[in-house]
Order: C-alpha cells, then structure tokens, then sequence
C-alpha cells in the first residue's frame, strides 16, 4: 500500500480528498488502481500525469517501481520551451 | 541510470573540455543548410491567407478567382484538412489552428493557402481567394477576457476545476490550485505581509529562423518533409495524424534549426505544407514571412498575478499566496497551472497556495517560451519578496538565503525536494564581487531567483563504429545549441577516444526510432543517458569481439581508455587492442560493431539560478540600460561549458529584452500593431553588456554524470533581478512588464507628484 | 513592372512625367523595397536615379554643401567638411538604420518617405537645408521643411524628382545637433526627437536659432518660439527651462505603439534641452 | 513581367542572371544562384542576417533589387574563407562557440569583416554599436563581440 498525494484539480475527483491509499507496485498499477476506484480520474491519466516519486519527476514510465515508504505526488504534465 | 559517484572525484577526459563543434565549419561557410535552404526539383511556392480580423464568423471561402489564375497549381481551406482528430480536443485545437474552421480566432489566422509556380503568382493568388467574414467582439486582454460581460470565444467551454460545475461557458478553461498547510492561519502569524499586483505582456520567442518547410505527398501515401523543428518524430506523428498518413510513411527530416525556445515545438504551417503537397501532386516550399511569424505562430502568455507574502521580524516567510492568470490564446492550455507550480518553487514555506486561471483571448495560440509560464510568476514573486526584504530592513540575499528550499524541503507544487541548488546560488551570489562593486549615479542593483523542471523523456540513439575506428553517433534530439558537439563528448569519454573521432549526425524520423523534442532543457540530459547506453552496449561488443581476437573468455577482457585489455597474470603477453583495431577486424569477427539505446530519460532534476544585475535610468526619459550582468546556476555537470555558458548568457539576454522592451501591442481593433523586429525589441547588440557566468556543478543523482538541463532557467529571473535593480536605480516598484520608458518615466514622475 | 535606371535628370524627370501606372523613385531603396515586400505598393514602374551624373555625389560648393540625392547616409559621415560644418546633421543622418540601411538609405529617401519620425529632417530643418526639385517644368530650390505635408505626403507633384539638398556653409560660432529618444540604442524609429542649431556672438550670447521637432507632429515642426525662447540669451538654465517647456508644449503628438502623447511631450523638452547643450558647445558656448 | 538581364561579380566571379524587376538581390542569390549563405529573417532590413556587402559597403540583401547588382562587386559569407584555410572571424566564431543555431552567423561575419576593413582595433562599443544591425536570439552577444575582438587582435597582428 502506498500514499498518493494528489494536486488540487485532482483531489476534487477522488472525492475532495488529497491523500489516497492504493495497492500498487509500480506506476501502470497505481493509474490502473486509481482509474478503478476513482474514474473521474481517468481522463486526466489519459491526457498524462507526471508521478514524482522521493522528489523525481517521472513521466509514462509504467514499470517505475514505487518504492515502500516512498513519498508518492501526482502531478500535471509539462510543457517546456 | 543514476549517478556514478565514481565520478564526484574523478577527473573527465572528455567531459568538461571545450572543443569546436562538428556542424561549425558548414555555419561560419554558409553551407548549413536551415529550413529555408532546401529545395526539391519541381516545388512550388506555398502561401497561407491570414485573418485580418481579430474574431470573426467565416461565412463563405470563394476560391474560384484563385484557382482560375495560371500558374496556381492548388488552393486549399479547412475542407482540404478534414477532422480526423477523433475526439482528441489538444489536435483538434491544432488543426483548427493550422486552418480555421467555423471563426477566425485572431488577427493572423489562417483560412485558407495556395501553392504556385512562384512567390510572385502565389501571392497574386491570395488577393483573389474571398472571405466572407461577419465580424465578432473580440477580447485580447487577459483581465478583460476573464469579466462576465467579455465576447465569449468558444461557448462550448465550461471553467474545469471548479468545486461547482458552472452553469455558463466562459474564457477561463480551467483553474487549478496547489499548495500545501494552512495561508490564512500563517497570515495571522506575519508581522509584515506585501500584497502587490502585477501585468506581464505577451512575447514571442524571437527566434531569427522563420517557420521554414518543403513537403512532398505522393499519391501512394508515402510523404517527406524537411523542416526546421525542435522535434521531427512529434512532427511527423502531428501531421500523419492531422493528415490521415501512416508516421511510418512520412519521413521527417529536421534542418539546421535557426532558433526555436520553445516555438518550433507545435506544427504551425506543415500540416498545410503537406495538404498543398497533396492536392497539387507536386513538392512544396512553405516559409512564413516575418509578419506571419509574429502574427500567427507560437508567442508566450500575458499574464495578470497577484502576490502575497508575510513574514515574521526575524525575517522567517509564514505564508505566501498567489493568484495567476495566464492567456492561452483562443486554445485551452495550461500555462497558469505551470506557473502556479513554479511560482514559489525557489522557497521553503508551511503555508502555500497558489491558484491558476487558464483564459481565453484572441491572440495567437499561446506556444512554449523557454520554461514556460515560469519568468512571469518569479517576476511577481521576487518583486514581492524584495519588497518585504525592504520592509524587515533585511538584505535581499541574507532573507532569501533564510527562507531558501533545501534537501528535504516540501516543494511548493508538492513533492519534496532531493539534493537541490538554490541554496548554493544564493551563496554565491553572496560573495559574488558583483556584489560588492560600486554603483554610480542613477545606478542600481537588483538581483532574483529562479526555478525550473526540466524534463527527460523517450529518446533512442544508434552509435555506429566504422571499420577505422571513426564513431558515427546518430541522435533523435534536435542540436539547438550545440548538442552534437557534448553528444560527441559523452560517447568519446565512454569510450575512451578521442573527440574527433565521433562524428554526430542528427537523424531522420526513419532512421531512429522515436525521440521526443529537443524541449524541457532535455536535449544533452536525455541524450547524453542515452549515448551513454549505446556506447556501453557497444563496449559489451567490443570486448566479445577483443575476446575473440585473443580466443579467450570475454569475461576476462575489460574495457579500459578505449582499449580492450586481457585481465591476469596469465594473458601477461597480451598488447592492448584499441578501438580501432578491434574495428580493423570486426568482419571477421562478427560484422558490424553498433551499441544501441532506446530509454525514457527520467529524473531530469529541477534547476535553480541566482542573478545579479546593475542598470542605469535616466531619471528624464525612463529609459533605463543594463550595464552590468552576472548568471549563477546549477549545471549538474557542464559537458561543453562554453555552451553552458552560452545558454546562461542567452536565456539572460531574451530576459531582458522582456524586462524592457518586448511586448505584443494590439489596437482597439484586435489586431497585431508590432509584427516585424522593428517595433517588437528584441536586444541589440549594443543594448548590452558582457553577460558573466558561474557554473556550478551539484551532480545530479539521475544522470551517471550528474547532468542537469540547463536550457531554460536562465530566462527565469531576470524580469524580477531588472524589476528590483530598477526600485533601487530609480527608487519605483515596476508592476508592469515591459518596463518599457513611457511606463517607467510615468511611474517616476507619479513618483515624484507623490512626494511634492 | 518595369525597372529602368536613366543615366540623366531629365530622362528620370520624363520617365516618371510618362508614367500611366504607380511609379517610384528608387535611390536607396530602404523605405521602397520593404513597402513592396509588405504589398503596399505595387509599382508599375521603378526609376533607379543612382547612375545620374552627379546624383551620387557631395559637392562644396561656394555656399556650402550640394549632397545628391542618391548619396547614402554613411557616406555622409565619411566627409570630413561636412561633418566638421554640420555635425548635427551627419549625427542624425547616421542614425537612421542600422549600418547595413546606412550603407544605402539617403537624406533626399528620408525626406520624401515623409515619416513624422525620420531622424534626418529635424536637423536639416535646424539646419536650415533646402531641396533642390527638379521636374517637367523645371528647377526650383524650396526649404525642407515644405516637403513633408503630412504623413507619408509630399508637396511634390508628379514627374518631380529632389535632385540634391543644399546646406549653406555653417557660420562663424555656430553649432548643431540632433538627439532622438528610442527605446533601444540602434536600430528602432525615433518616439521623438529633436534638432537644434545655434549661432552665438563674442559673448555667448545667442543670436540665431533654429530648433525642429520630430514625431510631435504629422509633419516636422520648426518652433519659432523655441528658438525666440534662445536668442538674445546665453544657454543659461532659465533659458534651457523654457526651451522645454516651449518645445513641450509646441508638440502636437498621438498615441501609438512608440509612445504616448504624455511621454513625447516630456521627452521633446528633455531631448531639445540637451541638444541645445551641444549645440551651444559645439559653437564655442561656455 | 519582363525579366531584366544582369551581368555582375560576386565572390569574384563574373556570374550573369536573369531575374525578376521586383525580385530583391536576397532572392536572386539564394534561390537562382543557390547561395544561401545570406538568411532573410525578416526581408525588412531589421535583423541583419541577410548582409552581404556591396561595392564595399555593407548592405540587407533583402533591401536590394537584383537588378541593382548590374556591373557591382558582391561579396557574401561564401566567399570568406579561401579555399580551406578560414577567414580569422570565422576561425574566431568557432574557437568562442560565438554561434548557438547559427542562423544569424553569416550576416555576423559579413558585418565584422566590413567593421574590421574599416576599424582594424574597434573598442567594445564600437563592436557593439558596428554590429547592432545584427540580431542574434541565442548568444546575447557576449561570446560574439569577444570573437571579433580576438579576430581584431590576430589580423592587427598579421
């Protein structure tokens, strides 16, 4: 089980809340997982979202493995110049 | 990959030196060939027709007159560019973009193009294609297009992220918010709070190549393109998708890219290009003018911040907010959400929120500048936080030194921070003897933090050794700055030879497979990752090949100094086997000898810089002149230093001609007023000064160099570092960017009114 | 189209006297071939003055200065005696442009592009320059300022060509200047400006003045109280203080892109203010 | 239209064409002649990055008829080096990295060696102020003036 904090557009589809517990060991799990239990959600998954995982941002890398106790962020996908 | 701490202590053979780069000698004998420099036998001249107007109904497109003209080869409109977006909305905006539907959207769009046998005839052409237009109310101001009573641009659009669904459309497409702790609570906890608000302009990349392609449909679906792009494989999956073509059958090659900063990331004219191609059965060279170029392709948003920040005596920040509106042009985009998550990037806060508001204007279609969205929120930002130094009666460094995030800091936008170099920057701004020089009359000192991302991303590279011993280094990322030549460098200290034995090409959307664009400062990061993979796969070959040439076991042989060498006592005898001979004997050994990567480059490592700068005002004219300059940041590790450098040195100087001068001016008509690098100010020569650099060097532990990107943030702080050198030099605080003379001799005189 | 280059005034006079279509007269091309570019102008007929005897050249003459028509401005700055005569005049001639437009823009081009900002009128106003027209009927000589009549018109009718622009000799103790206000420090269209040129006695004192105006107006202003406001004065500072507020207050400016009408107003006072310093100077004021 | 007959010299070899009367030297060299070393940014004699110098002056091709060059002298950027051997500025461009995207590098050249000819030992500001009918995006012109004052230093020197 990992914590997954959530930005603020986000929060607002899982319910308001902006911490979510989900079993997942790697990133397809955790958009799997939250696209089950939260499909407001998918969309978003879909358009893309960045996971920062200890402070790494990381992109579609699916098999990323989140590691225990790691400090888990969503975040929307950038654009850069 | 992660960080080789065997390389903190270890000194680089390669890495870190300064050779002249592979491409130069064709850029200093005009041979380089750019978008505009390629021809195909037969081509005909493409020209878009553009909307005059700001906002506008398209009633009816009469192409007859056009067609009938002899030499006009074919006209096209947005029936030749059907919707085969399937319901992706980001494409559909960019193919109503490339050709107008139902409205023209801003001055500068376009609705229709033709292709002729020569400039003169097509421009002929396009005097008697006829619009029937019925003209809109129009909105270009981002505070204006946000009000209840504003044109509506798109009716279909209800704000997103908003806790009630609203129940009418609206210019904002979206709000977002981050943020974290309790702004009210630590308000309360402030002895000193700054409220103050800001107005930045729109301005454009600036880049001296225009938008530049030839394309080439065949009738069997198979098509070519040359173009100047940051991203020929996002190219060629943009328009095979925008054309109904297979990616695999349309080859993209990227020219010699003349300036891009974010610009020549987004397909613009290509797709129409390709449509031309198509519908005439011919090639076709499309090149935008100047004027088009300003008008219709890629500028940054105008922006409208808000900031708070309080703080306690002891100088401690206890809370900051910040409101940001961000336009978009007439497409939904999300430059607010990427300022509201720098914005306050730069700090260690409990209590933080930001909130961004994406809106609607009729401007062009808002595009990537150089950390997009990030310069114009650190402007507001560190305007404030000088402001509240000023009023705790603190240095400006010493406050932010206190308040600076560090390792383990919760960022603003959310996670928390790894080794980071925002600390550092500071400090040696601190000692920086920049610092310390003396100012003259009329002379102040500003100086300003900022942040950005960076990114990483899918990129692949082939490293292919020739028979002599030569490396051809084939790379999917676009040089934008001189990337081949620290590509080169990175694969000739894996390998341990020379530099001028590895000759890096970039290469064709058929050739490699997919790379993302050269953007998000990720061009040396990724590549380099990725050439470093590639050449230990190649290692891997080399020394089974070595171990076969000895017919010993391969895990005796290592790879050392570009030389196979036989481990043990007993292989005593053995010479080294260089590159060279290893390649020398590859026929014979097993055929060609390649390493190959194909990687997501992740952990890019986000970027800090701390700027200083000195600027004079003449008290009379407002006009004011930077005279001194000086760049700090965090490299990770400068591969090439003097193209480090040279992207510190030019991020500073796009940010200044901003600070100053740069702006979109659009009349009461909606339309454009400064479309040409007459009265759009980019800096001259002359305008400036030597610009100074620090590189400093916190390896990143993604990268097994510890390279960070270095592109973009160097664009970040001069807006604020000018807007505080300003408040010193001339005693006003500048809410407005540009700072351009009517603006700031306005301000000094209201300045001096106040006082008498 | 047709281009044709006539080796002689008079065939140029006839070619463009002739004309039934648009035509234009081409010396340096600056100002003609970017309204081509920027389609707005079409002209059926381009009349190349360069090769005329004469056009390309400066002259001394027993008056002063002759500069043909088709001289560029950067061989202005290369004539000693002009420059030591008029530096005022080379200033703002050398500022038009970048070095490249330098290398083939001309005074006559800037005069008859009839721009309220071109950078060389102002001072060939102080100067007290005039054009020599020559046309169907003639030769007539006529002060500059009586070209510009309003943006982007000239008082010349058709067939007239300005053939060359007469300075005089400058006169003892006297001394001219031209200052413009960009936002940049080259290559931008002057957001004001302004041309001063003195003449002084033994004592300092100011006896004749000229002070001209650019972009505070649709066409060049020559302030006769801004000069009345200098003579029979030493540059003295109550005498700079009314130069500018007289010169404020004598513009006539507008709103656009290149700046307000409340910054061109202060700024011509700022700017006649400091180029009446050099002028003064330059004339052996103290 | 009829086409108008040229007969001219550029990077010393009498070359012969045939263009149009609207048709701007810029046109004539990149697309009849296959020069493309000049760049048109911006076709209004704003950025510089098509200068070529013409009978010794330095000039915006783009600002040019191509009818005009009829018995001229043109010299471009392709005819700076000789043979293999660099001209001073360009081996001096190289040397500095004085070029990012290298768009704006011709024009650069053209214009220092045309200030060069006429000021062998340019301070600073004179450099500056020389090439500001340039515009680089890229650099901020720092490693820009110090090539060329490094290339004034060398050829003072030879």
């Amino acid at each position: 089980m990992v914590e997954v904090t959530l930005w603020g557009a986000l929060g607002q589809l899982a319910g308001g809340k902006s911490k979510v517990e989900v079993e997942a060991k790697d990133i397809r799990e955790l958009f799997r997982k939250l696209a089950e239990q939260y499909p407001g959600i998918e969309p978003w998954i879909e358009k893309g979202i960045a996971v920062a995982i200890d402070g790494t941002i990381y992109r579609d890398t699916w098999s990323k493995e989140l590691p225990k106790g790691a400090e888990i962020f969503l975040l929307p996908r950038l654009a850069g110049g | 990959m992660n960080f080789d701490p065997r390389f903190s202590g270890r000194k680089f053979a390669s890495v870190g030196t300064r050779p002249i780069r592979p491409d130069g000698i064709d850029k200093v004998t005009g041979r380089a060939r750019y978008g505009a420099d390629f021809n195909m036998a037969g081509q005909l001249v493409g020209r878009i027709l553009r909307s005059p107007h700001a906002h506008a109904k398209i009633l009816k497109i009469d192409t007859s007159k056009a067609e009938k003209l002899a030499g006009v080869k074919a006209v096209i409109t947005a029936a030749d560019l059907p919707d085969l977006t399937d319901g992706d909305a980001a494409m559909y905006d960019v193919l109503d973009n490339c050709m107008a539907r139902s409205k023209a959207l801003y001055d500068g769009h376009a609705v229709a193009a033709v292709a002729a046998v020569d400039a003169s005839t097509a421009r002929q052409a396009l005097k008697l294609i006829q619009v029937a237009y019925e003209l809109l109310p129009h909105v270009t101001d981002v505070d204006e297009a946000m009000k209840h009573t504003a044109p509506l641009i798109n009716d279909t659009i209800f704000t997103e992220g908003l806790e009630e669904k609203p129940v009418k459309p609206s210019n904002v497409t979206k709000r977002s918010q981050f943020g974290h702790g309790d702004v009210h609570q630590g308000f309360g906890h402030a002895d000193f709070i700054v409220e103050r608000s800001f107005k930045t302009e729109q301005t454009h990349q600036g880049y001296i190549e225009p938008h530049a392609c030839v394309a080439n449909v065949s009738s069997d679906g198979t098509a070519d393109l040359w173009v100047c792009t940051q991203g020929h494989f996002v190219y060629r999956q943009h328009c095979a998708q925008l054309l109904g073509l297979e990616a695999s059958k349309l080859r993209v090659t990227s020219s010699e890219i003349g300036g891009g900063f974010g610009g020549k990331t987004h397909v613009w004219a290509e797709p129409v290009a390709l449509a031309l191609s198509r519908k005439a059965g011919r090639p076709v060279k499309l090149v935008m003018t100047r004027d088009e170029v300003f008008r219709a392709s890629g500028p940054t948003s105008a922006t409208s911040i808000d900031v708070k920040i309080g703080a306690r005596k002891d100088g401690t920040i206890t809370a900051a907010e910040a409101t940001l509106r961000y336009s978009s042009g007439p497409y939904a985009g999300t430059w607010a959400e990427i300022g509201a998550m720098t914005a306050f990037a730069c700090y260690k806060l409990d209590n933080v929120k930001t909130v961004g508001y994406e809106v609607l204007v009729n401007r062009p279609k808002t595009a990537a500048y150089r950390a997009p969205s990030a310069p114009m929120a650190a402007f507001a930002v560190e305007s404030a936080v000088d402001e509240l130094a000023k009023e705790l009666g603190m240095d400006p460094v010493e406050f932010r030194i206190k308040n600076a995030a560090q390792e383990g800091t919760r960022s603003s936008y959310g996670p928390v921070y790894g080794p980071i170099g925002i600390g550092p920057t500071l400090e040696a701004a601190k000692t920086h003897p920049h610092m310390k020089a003396p100012l003259g009359k009329n002379q102040g000192r500003g100086m300003a933090c900022g942040f950005w991302f960076n990114f990483g991303g899918q990129t692949c590279t082939d490293l292919n050794i020739g028979m002599d011993g030569s490396v051809s280094l084939a790379v999917g990322t676009v040089d934008v700055g001189g990337s081949r030549a620290s590509l080169s460098l990175v694969a000739a200290e894996e390998l341990g030879i020379a530099y001028e034995q590895v000759k890096a090409v970039v290469a064709d959307t058929s050739s490699l497979g997919y790379n993302d664009m050269t953007d998000g400062s990720r061009g040396t990061f990724s590549s380099s990752m990725a050439t470093i993979s590639a050449a230990r796969n190649a290692i891997k070959i080399l020394r089974d090949r070595a171990a076969q040439m000895w017919d010993i076991p391969v895990d005796d042989v290592v790879w050392e100094n570009g030389h196979a060498i036989a481990k043990g006592e007993k292989y005593g005898n053995l010479a080294a086997l260089s590159l060279k001979e290893i390649a020398a004997a590859s026929g014979k050994t097993g055929g060609p000898i390649a390493g190959h990567s194909e990687l997501v480059a992740d952990g890019a490592g986000v970027s800090f810089a701390t700027h200083i700068c000195d600027i004079e005002v003449d008290p009379e004219t407002g006009a004011a002149r930077v005279i001194r300059y000086t760049v700090i940041q965090d490299a990770g590790k400068a591969v090439h230093p003097t193209y480090v450098e040279g992207q510190y040195q030019g991020g500073a100087a796009q940010g200044i001609g901003w600070a100053l001068n740069e702006e979109y001016i659009y009349g009461k008509d909606g339309r454009l007023q400064n479309a040409g690098f007459l009265d759009y100010r980019i800096p001259v020569c002359s305008d400036l000064p030597m610009i100074d650099t620090q590189i400093l060097e916190i390896p990143n532990p993604n990268h097994p160099y510890g390279v960070r990107g270095v592109g973009e943030t160097s664009i970040v702080p001069p807006l604020a570092a000018i807007a505080n050198a300003m408040s010193n030099a001339a005693g006003v605080r500048m809410t407005h960017i540009p700072m351009s003379p009517p603006r700031v001799l306005a301000a000094i005189e209201a300045e001096r009114e106040g006082r008498a | 189209m047709r281009y044709i280059r006539p080796l002689s005034i008079e065939d140029a006079v006839g070619l463009l006297a002739g004309a039934s279509g648009t035509s234009a007269i081409l010396a340096g091309g600056s100002d003609l071939l970017v309204r081509m570019k920027g389609g707005f102008v079409e002209p059926d007929l381009i009349v190349d003055i360069k090769a005329i005897a004469g056009l390309s050249e400066i002259r001394e003459t027993a008056d002063g200065f002759s500069i043909g028509a088709a001289v560029p401005c950067a061989v202005l700055g290369e004539n000693s005696a002009l420059k030591k005569a008029w530096p005022g005049v080379v200033e703002a001639a050398k500022l038009i442009g970048s070095k490249q437009v330098q290398g083939r823009c001309t005074i006559t081009g800037n005069l008859c592009n009839a721009s309220p900002a071109a950078d060389s009128v102002p001072a060939l106003v102080a100067a007290g320059a005039k054009a020599v027209v020559a046309g169907p009927s003639g030769k007539r000589t006529i002060a500059v300022e009586a070209v510009p009549i309003g943006p982007g018109k000239t008082s010349l009718s058709k067939g007239e060509i300005i053939e060359a622009i007469l300075l005089d000799s400058q006169a003892p103790r006297s001394g001219d200047a031209y200052l413009r206000f960009i936002p940049r420090t080259e290559m931008d269209i002057a957001v004001v400006s302004a041309g001063v040129n003195l003449t002084i006695d033994e004592h300092g004192v100011i006896t004749a003045a000229r002070v001209a105006l650019g972009a505070a107006a649709p066409t060049v202003l020559l302030v006769a109280e801004a000069a009345e406001a200098l003579i029979g004065r030493k540059l003295d500072e109550a005498a700079l203080e009314r130069l500018a507020k007289v010169c404020a207050g004598a513009c006539r400016p507008i709103d656009d892109k290149r700046g307000t009408i409340e910054f061109r107003r202060k700024v011509a006072g700022v700017l006649a203010r400091r180029a009446a310093t050099t002028a003064y100077a330059r004339a052996g004021g103290k | 239209m009829a086409g108008v007959a040229v007969s001219t010299t550029i990077n010393g070899d009498h070359v012969e064409y045939l263009c149009q009367p609207d048709e701007t030297l810029l046109d004539v060299l990149r697309d009849r002649l296959g020069l493309t070393g000049a760049k048109e940014g911006c076709g209004t004699g704003d950025c510089g990055a098509c200068s070529i110098i013409l009978d010794n002056r330095l000039v915006c091709s783009c600002l040019v008829l191509g009818a005009e060059a009829e018995g001229r002298i043109v010299e471009t950027v392709e005819g700076m080096a000789h043979g293999e051997k660099l001209h001073t500025l360009q081996q001096k461009f190289l040397e500095h990295a004085a070029l990012q995207c290298g768009i704006c590098t011709p024009g650069f050249l053209i214009a220092a060696k045309d200030l060069l000819a006429k000021n062998p030992d340019p301070s600073e500001e004179e450099i500056r102020f020389g090439l500001a009918g340039n515009l680089c995006r890229c650099t901020g012109y720092d490693k820009i003036v110090r090539a060329v004052q490094d290339a004034a230093n060398v050829m003072k020197g030879a």
